[in-house]
């Protein structure tokens, strides 16, 4: 085995490898305070946009009755995005691939887990109302007790 | 001022626990009182219980592990004893203790057994095979252990004071709610793994970042050995199941504690969104558990067959994929509880899905011993045995993922050979794989080659004697879990059972022996060279066993199978390759942190189950200072001067050099 | 040692085969009724299509072990194969090809044989509702308005319509010889289409675990002749206990090996009300030694 | 027993000669790559791996959340004929709840920011600030919590309040945690300055604390605004 140099070789040693960034991490180095200070104002705005626009619609009748929760979900992965990119300076940047797909894999656990309990237990609750009536089998829907 | 703990949490009238516990107490102390007398003490403190080597923590884990199957035997074999003589009569356990056992048995079985068994393991060879010096988070690795112990001791404690929970080892709702099992049987349970489920959590997070963020200078991913990508694959499915588990259990300790309504069956509570939930993490562990076996496979079969383990990207890609589709199947589990047809169909295609991946892992060991030469050594024969009882396992398990199938097979006792087919002949046949293969690596001599043939026969027989008949009463309509019965079809073949569990027990004592017969013969056992089996990976370029800082200086990584690379580029060239340029090595200092948090955990754990509140935020508070005194310290790594450092490396390189010279010869 | 291998393995292969494939005795593979014996040709189908993989593999597993151990000079050897396109396809190929096969027999047999869908028959019906009680089994006939302990009475040849609850805990209503299982839940009611076509007295019991009392969950279930079926509903009808609300919350008291019993049915609304929690789950464990917060032990 | 260090040649028989792997889809026998993988040039440094850790367990502890949120979907309907979270839900407290965390965040993005150009003083400025806005929340959610008991509508008056005081709840006990993890890097770096370790563990608290602003998203939206506005 041919020798490294020390720099690399130490446990978890300071010279490293371009192309890795830690989650958080702030952009490019170099990048000025000013920069960094305006990154944070505009993700505030547009966050407290998208939660105004939330807090309103769910209390007029703009949007069509049924589907105000749709729209709210859309806004709520939408702010959640925001966060992810202006807060926690989340890219697809190659530096970042490591904690995008990390991301990625939680996320999909997290559709699984609530996407297939909402749907098994719709029609769990479908199948067994007292009634032994036929609700329509609409996740969520059709709640027994 | 003690909560609901009085003397009568002691069951004085019942002799069996009471002995059995008093018994292992007594040994327990007799072992401590040794320890300390004998001087041992501050040897084990020094070296073993502040110890944030991985190695070391590997080893403790595997101790742990086997420990623990001694247990969880003992409840096997009650079990089987009592089903053989509960014929019309009610046996010598009433269901009350009964219930208790198989509970316990799953749980120490599935938690303290496999599970710690595996992580010791990986524990142990990860960091060695990909070429670093430790894991990412030492000392919370330490910590992890003593957790799991926390919860390994609050499981046993339940034996004399108070009891266990009699619900199976899941606890289901509305049976574990406070109004059916009021006793703090089921306390114990979602105590005892919700502390040690944090200590698991912790080893995945740990896991996880060792791997993606620790390996040599060139080790890329597509040359990590296999048996990190099954690690990989374990650790992301710890990281995202163990947490549904957390909070599972932290609705049910609601539910039982504060009068929430989760599981209740009453005031909207639903009892069938806690089978959703625990199945959501249930199934995902089942795929924890066999991962690992899957890579020690790997690893064993290629060795032996002194081949590159035959298409490894398939492999990656298989393992992955079942990574993935391991939170996609969970309601096979409760075909029977009603979703309809659409739910169950598509839940079972999901489920038969895995079958191609493992499928496929399967087609390729058996694709790297063709051409290969073959070495029949104990390791490679529980790899065999595996192979071939394996895919029976995973046959019924098909078979139970037809749902017109599982509706007459559910909760049967051909469910219970299913899970055992695969657990004893996939996870812990691959545990004891594992266990022969690098014991040499850790101990720096090999195990007895003929007891461990021994052990493995009588394992493969009694295994087959032990549930093949369990197929059949399930197919003749037993379920599970029946402390008796008076149906006379089934007695032979539980008999035949009951044989079954002897003759495992006869290989465990082979392996009892086999471990004793390989510590007193260990010098003719030896293993000079740190490479008995001609290795290819990483971990066998160290010596056996492997100094504190593993790698002198870290190997650099050239192809997919680095050590082999090496051996026969010198094989080729005729030379040893230049000595390295030592440079001081940092390594972390021992810490207490483990231990302590794992005590203060302990006194929750148990004040939470007795009501004892006082002691609850006791033990909080000891906790939260741990932590800040672990945080506050300034001074945490020591350092090995480079001279010290060539020093050792000496030996290890003029070992290298006999083997690199015996291949001469042989040319 | 390899001859007890051997000896061992003919034995399991008599096991299987003898008693897999022939008609044997085993309950589930030996059914009096229609469910069941579609399930027993889906399961047959299973897995006698996987042993056509399972067994190649295990044959070829044995013979590599053998042909290439270390000894054999005959054995041609290719110490750096690690790949081959070809060998890669049928690897992923084989499993795909059967998973499709036994997916569609998933996907169809759930459908047809889904426990709540209700068995093709000219004959009408009859609806049976089921209670599981801590520890005892409850059948209710609301047409003929009659209940009975511990024993289900069918008619042979007639589908049944159950419907299922629990008055405490889950339990798992299974009768192996007519095949599906379903659970029974409180406040929950389930549903199960059964029907038995030979006469006979077959093995009933609970499938899932429903806490001390579980291993007595057994029921006696009795296929009779239309006409022992009508006597029989007449016989109870004469009963002198009558199951109305008190009797019911007598039942759901924790007890265990009661004798069967028939009841006159005095509302046939009860089970409905019993789904509704109109009337209130069973109480659960009441009576322990030393202490029921700590280890609530039956029979004290 | 051929198990020990065994010869490495080939065995008796004729050796086949490599097969042509093109694409490199198996695995290739050792030694022809002198390349260094891509990718990989030895193990990250101390900071990146810190943050990666705390980064899977923060996947780790949304997937907790999520398992709440499931079981706050299935329950949401399950008011045993009591309270549903149309009566429930004071939009002035909540707009104020949001206002704060969501303000808190920012200030922890200043903190950062001035953590990484070493200046003290702001550091210790920001913290304060997301500190006092991170209790005023609690403050907040405490009081909506006694009104809600107080009103007879505590966790166990039926399926749906259980769900939602520990969906909800589980999020105050984060911001709890969260509080008393920025007091103690405070503290750190008041009295050890910027020391590596002391910003590594500042950097895992400032994601901390922007997830746990990324789960509230989720609560105000699920647990509340869409109870509402059904
Ligand atoms: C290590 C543990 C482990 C493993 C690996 C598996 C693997 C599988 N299991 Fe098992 N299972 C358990 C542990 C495990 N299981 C446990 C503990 C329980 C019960 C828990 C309880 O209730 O207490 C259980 C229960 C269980 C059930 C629920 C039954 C019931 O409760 O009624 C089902 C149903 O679908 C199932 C299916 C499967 C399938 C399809 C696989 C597949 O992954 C198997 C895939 C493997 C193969 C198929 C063999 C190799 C493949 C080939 C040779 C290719 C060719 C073959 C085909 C194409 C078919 N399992
Ligand atoms: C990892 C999981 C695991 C393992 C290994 C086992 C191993 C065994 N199990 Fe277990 N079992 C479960 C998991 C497991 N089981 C689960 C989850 C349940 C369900 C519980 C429930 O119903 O809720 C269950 C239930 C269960 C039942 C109940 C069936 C019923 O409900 O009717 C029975 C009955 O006999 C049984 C038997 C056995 C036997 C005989 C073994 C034995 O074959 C194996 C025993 C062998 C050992 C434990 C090995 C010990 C070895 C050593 C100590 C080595 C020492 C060596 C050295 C020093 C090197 N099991
Ligand atoms: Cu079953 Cu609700
Ligand atoms: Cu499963």
């Amino acid at each position: 085995m041919s020798p490294v140099p020390q720099a690399a070789a130490g446990q978890a040693g300071e010279g490293h490898r371009s192309g890795d960034a830690a989650p958080g991490d702030q952009g490019q180095a170099g990048e000025g305070v000013a920069a960094a200070i305006r990154s944070y104002l505009v993700g505030l705005a547009l966050a407290a946009l998208l939660t105004a626009v939330s807090f309103w619609l769910s209390y007029t009748h703009v949007i069509y009755g049924p589907v105000v929760n749709v729209a709210l979900i859309v806004l709520a992965i939408a702010q959640i995005g925001i966060h992810l990119v202006f807060f926690l300076h989340l890219t697809t940047a190659p530096d970042h691939i490591n904690n995008a797909l990390a991301l990625a894999f939680g996320i999909l656990v997290v559709v699984l887990l609530i996407g297939g309990t909402v749907w098994i237990m719709g029609h769990m609750n479908a199948n067994m109302m007292p009634t032994g009536g036929t609700m329509p089998l609409t996740p969520g829907s059709g709640m027994h007790h | 001022m003690l909560g609901k703990l009085s003397l009568a949490a002691i069951p004085l009238d019942q002799p069996i626990p009471l002995f059995a516990g008093a018994f292992v107490g007594l040994v327990l102390l007799g072992i401590m009182a040794w320890i300390v007398l004998a001087g041992h003490l501050p040897y084990l403190w020094r070296e073993w219980i502040t110890s944030v080597d991985h190695k070391r923590i590997g080893v403790m884990y595997v101790i742990f592990a086997l420990v623990m199957l001694l247990r969880g035997f003992t409840d096997a074999m009650m079990m089987r004893s009592q089903q053989a003589l509960a014929f019309d009569a009610p046996g010598y356990l009433p269901p009350e203790h009964y219930n208790q056992i198989f509970s316990a048995h799953g749980t120490i079985m599935i938690f303290f057994v496999a599970m710690p068994f595996m992580i010791g393991l990986m524990n142990f060879v990860l960091p060695l095979q990909l070429g670093v010096r430790d894991v990412a988070f030492p000392t919370l690795n330490s910590v992890s252990f003593w957790l799991t112990c926390t919860g390994a001791l609050l499981v046993n404690l339940s034996l004399v004071v108070g009891e266990f929970q009699r619900t199976g080892w899941l606890p289901y709702p509305p049976l574990s709610e406070i109004t059916y099992s009021p006793g703090v049987g089921v306390d114990y349970w979602l105590w005892a793994l919700s502390i040690s489920g944090i200590g698991t959590l912790m080893t995945g997070i740990n896991f996880v970042t060792t791997i993606l963020k620790m390996r040599a200078p060139g080790m890329s991913y597509l040359r990590m050995p296999m048996f990190c990508w099954t690690a990989l694959a374990t650790n992301l499915l710890i990281v995202a199941a163990f947490p549904i588990l957390t909070a599972v259990s932290a609705m049910l300790i609601l539910d039982r504690y504060l009068g929430f309504h989760f599981f209740t069956d009453t005031a909207g509570g639903n009892s069938m969104l806690f089978m959703s939930l625990i199945w959501a993490w249930g199934h995902p562990e089942v795929y924890i558990l066999i991962l690992p076996a899957f890579g020690i496979f790997s690893e064993v079969v290629s060795t032996f067959s002194g081949k590159p383990l035959f298409g490894y990207r398939s492999m990656v890609l298989a393992t992955m994929a079942i990574c993935m589709l391991a939170f996609m199947v969970w309601l096979h589990h409760f075909f029977t509880m009603g979703a309809g047809a659409d739910v169950n169909g598509v839940f079972g295609i999901l489920s038969m899905i895995i079958a191609v991946p493992t499928g496929v892992k399967i087609f390729n060991w058996l694709f790297t011993m063709y051409g290969g030469r073959v070495r029949m050594s104990a390791a490679m024969l529980w790899s065999i045995g595996f192979m071939l009882t394996f895919v029976v396992g995973g046959m019924t398990g098909v078979m139970l993922a037809i749902p017109p199938v599982d509706f007459v097979l559910h909760n049967s006792t051909f469910l219970i050979a299913h899970f055992h087919n695969v657990i004893i002949g996939g996870v812990l046949f691959g545990a004891f794989a594992g266990y022969t293969y690098w014991f040499p690596k850790a101990f720096g001599f090999r195990l007895h080659e003929g007891w461990g043939k021994a052990a493995f026969w009588c394992w493969q027989v009694g295994f087959w004697l032990a549930f093949g008949p369990l197929y059949v009463t399930g197919l003749d309509g037993m379920t599970r879990r029946l402390q008796h019965y008076d149906v006379p079809e089934w007695r032979p073949w539980l008999l035949v059972a009951l044989l079954g569990a002897v003759t495992i027990l006869a290989g465990i004592a082979c392996q009892a022996v086999q471990l004793v017969v390989s510590i007193r013969h260990r010098d003719a056992l030896r293993d000079t060279t740190g490479d008995p089996w001609d290795g290819r990976s990483l971990e066998w370029s160290t010596a056996s066993p492997p100094p504190a800082f593993n790698f002198a200086v870290l190997p650099d990584v050239h192809g997919e199978e680095p050590y082999w690379t090496v051996k026969e580029r010198a094989r080729e060239q005729h030379v040893l390759p230049e000595p390295p340029r030592y440079a001081p090595i940092a390594v972390l200092r021992n810490s207490p942190t483990g231990f302590v948090c794992a005590f203060f955990a302990t006194l929750i754990g148990f004040a939470m189950i007795w009501h004892i509140w006082w002691m609850a935020i006791a033990g909080g508070v000891g906790a939260y200072l741990t932590f800040a005194v672990f945080a506050w310290r300034d001074r945490t790594e020591d350092e090995i001067p480079a001279d010290e450092v060539a020093r050792i490396d000496a030996q290890n390189r003029r070992a290298r050099r006999d083997i690199y010279a015996t291949m001469e010869t042989v040319r | 040692m390899s001859e007890t291998w051997r000896r061992f393995a003919r034995m399991g292969a008599t096991i299987t085969l003898g008693c897999g494939l022939s008609g044997c005795t085993l309950r589930v593979l030996d059914p009096a009724g229609p469910v069941g014996m579609q399930e027993r040709t889906i399961l047959l189908n299973a897995f006698v299509v996987m042993l056509f993989i399972i067994i190649p593999t295990m044959a070829a597993t044995l013979a590599f072990v053998w042909w290439y151990r270390p000894g054999n000079p005959r054995a041609v050897r290719r110490p750096h194969w690690s790949f081959s396109g070809r060998v890669e396809i049928v690897t992923w190929s084989i499993p795909l090809m059967t998973v499709m096969f036994l997916g569609g027999i998933a996907w169809i047999g759930s459908h047809d044989l889904d426990p709540g869908k209700p068995l093709t028959s000219p004959e009408k019906p009859l609806e049976v509702q089921v209670v599981s009680l801590d520890w005892k089994w409850l059948f209710l006939y609301p047409e003929a308005r009659v209940a009975s302990l511990n024993r289900l009475v069918i008619p042979v040849g007639r589908p049944v319509r159950f419907r299922l609850t629990s008055a405490s805990v889950w339990n798992g209503f299974f009768v192996p010889r007519l095949g599906s299982m379903i659970y029974t839940m409180n406040g929950m009611a389930t549903r199960l289409n059964l029907q038995a076509d030979r006469e006979g007295s077959f093995l009933g019991l609970s499938s899932h675990l429903s806490g001390d009392g579980f291993a007595d969950m057994t029921f006696e279930t009795r296929a009779v002749p239309e006409a022992a079926f009508a006597a029989w509903i007449g016989g109870a009808q004469g009963s002198t206990d009558t199951l109305d609300d008190d009797a019911y919350r007598a039942l759901s008291r924790q007890s265990s090996k009661v004798p069967p019993k028939t009841f006159r049915l005095a509302d046939d609304g009860l089970f409905d009300r019993i789904v509704a929690q109109a009337l209130p789950p069973g109480p659960g464990p009441v009576s322990g030694r030393p202490d029921p917060t700590v280890s609530p032990r039956q029979g004290n | 027993m051929s198990a020990s260090t065994a010869p490495l040649a080939a065995g008796p028989g004729t050796p086949i000669p490599r097969p042509p792997d093109p694409y490199r889809l198996g695995r290739n026998p050792g030694g022809e790559s002198p390349a260094t993988g891509h990718g990989s040039g030895g193990p990250a440094p101390t900071a990146i791996v810190v943050s990666y850790g705390f980064w899977i367990f923060i996947l780790a502890d949304v997937i907790t959340f999520s398992t709440l949120f499931a079981a706050f979907a299935v329950l949401k309907d399950a008011t045993a004929g009591g309270p549903a979270a149309a009566d429930l839900v004071d939009r002035g407290t909540l707009a104020l709840e949001t206002a704060c965390l969501l303000l808190s965040s920012f200030t922890c993005g200043l903190a950062t920011v001035a953590m990484r150009v070493r200046n003290r003083f702001w550091f210790q400025v920001a913290m304060l600030a997301t500190v006092v806005l991170g209790a005023g929340f609690l403050v907040l959610e405490a009081r909506e919590f006694a009104g809600l008991v107080a009103q007879g509508a505590g966790p166990t008056r039926s399926a749906f309040l259980s769900a939602f005081f520990t969906l909800v709840g589980c999020h105050g006990v984060h911001v709890t945690a969260g509080l008393l993890w920025a007091l103690t890097m405070m503290a750190q770096v008041a009295a050890k300055g910027f020391r590596d370790d002391v910003v590594r563990r500042t950097s895992c608290w400032s994601l901390f604390w922007h997830a746990l602003d990324i789960i509230w998203v989720g609560v105000f939206t699920v647990a509340y605004l869409m109870g509402v506005s059904a």
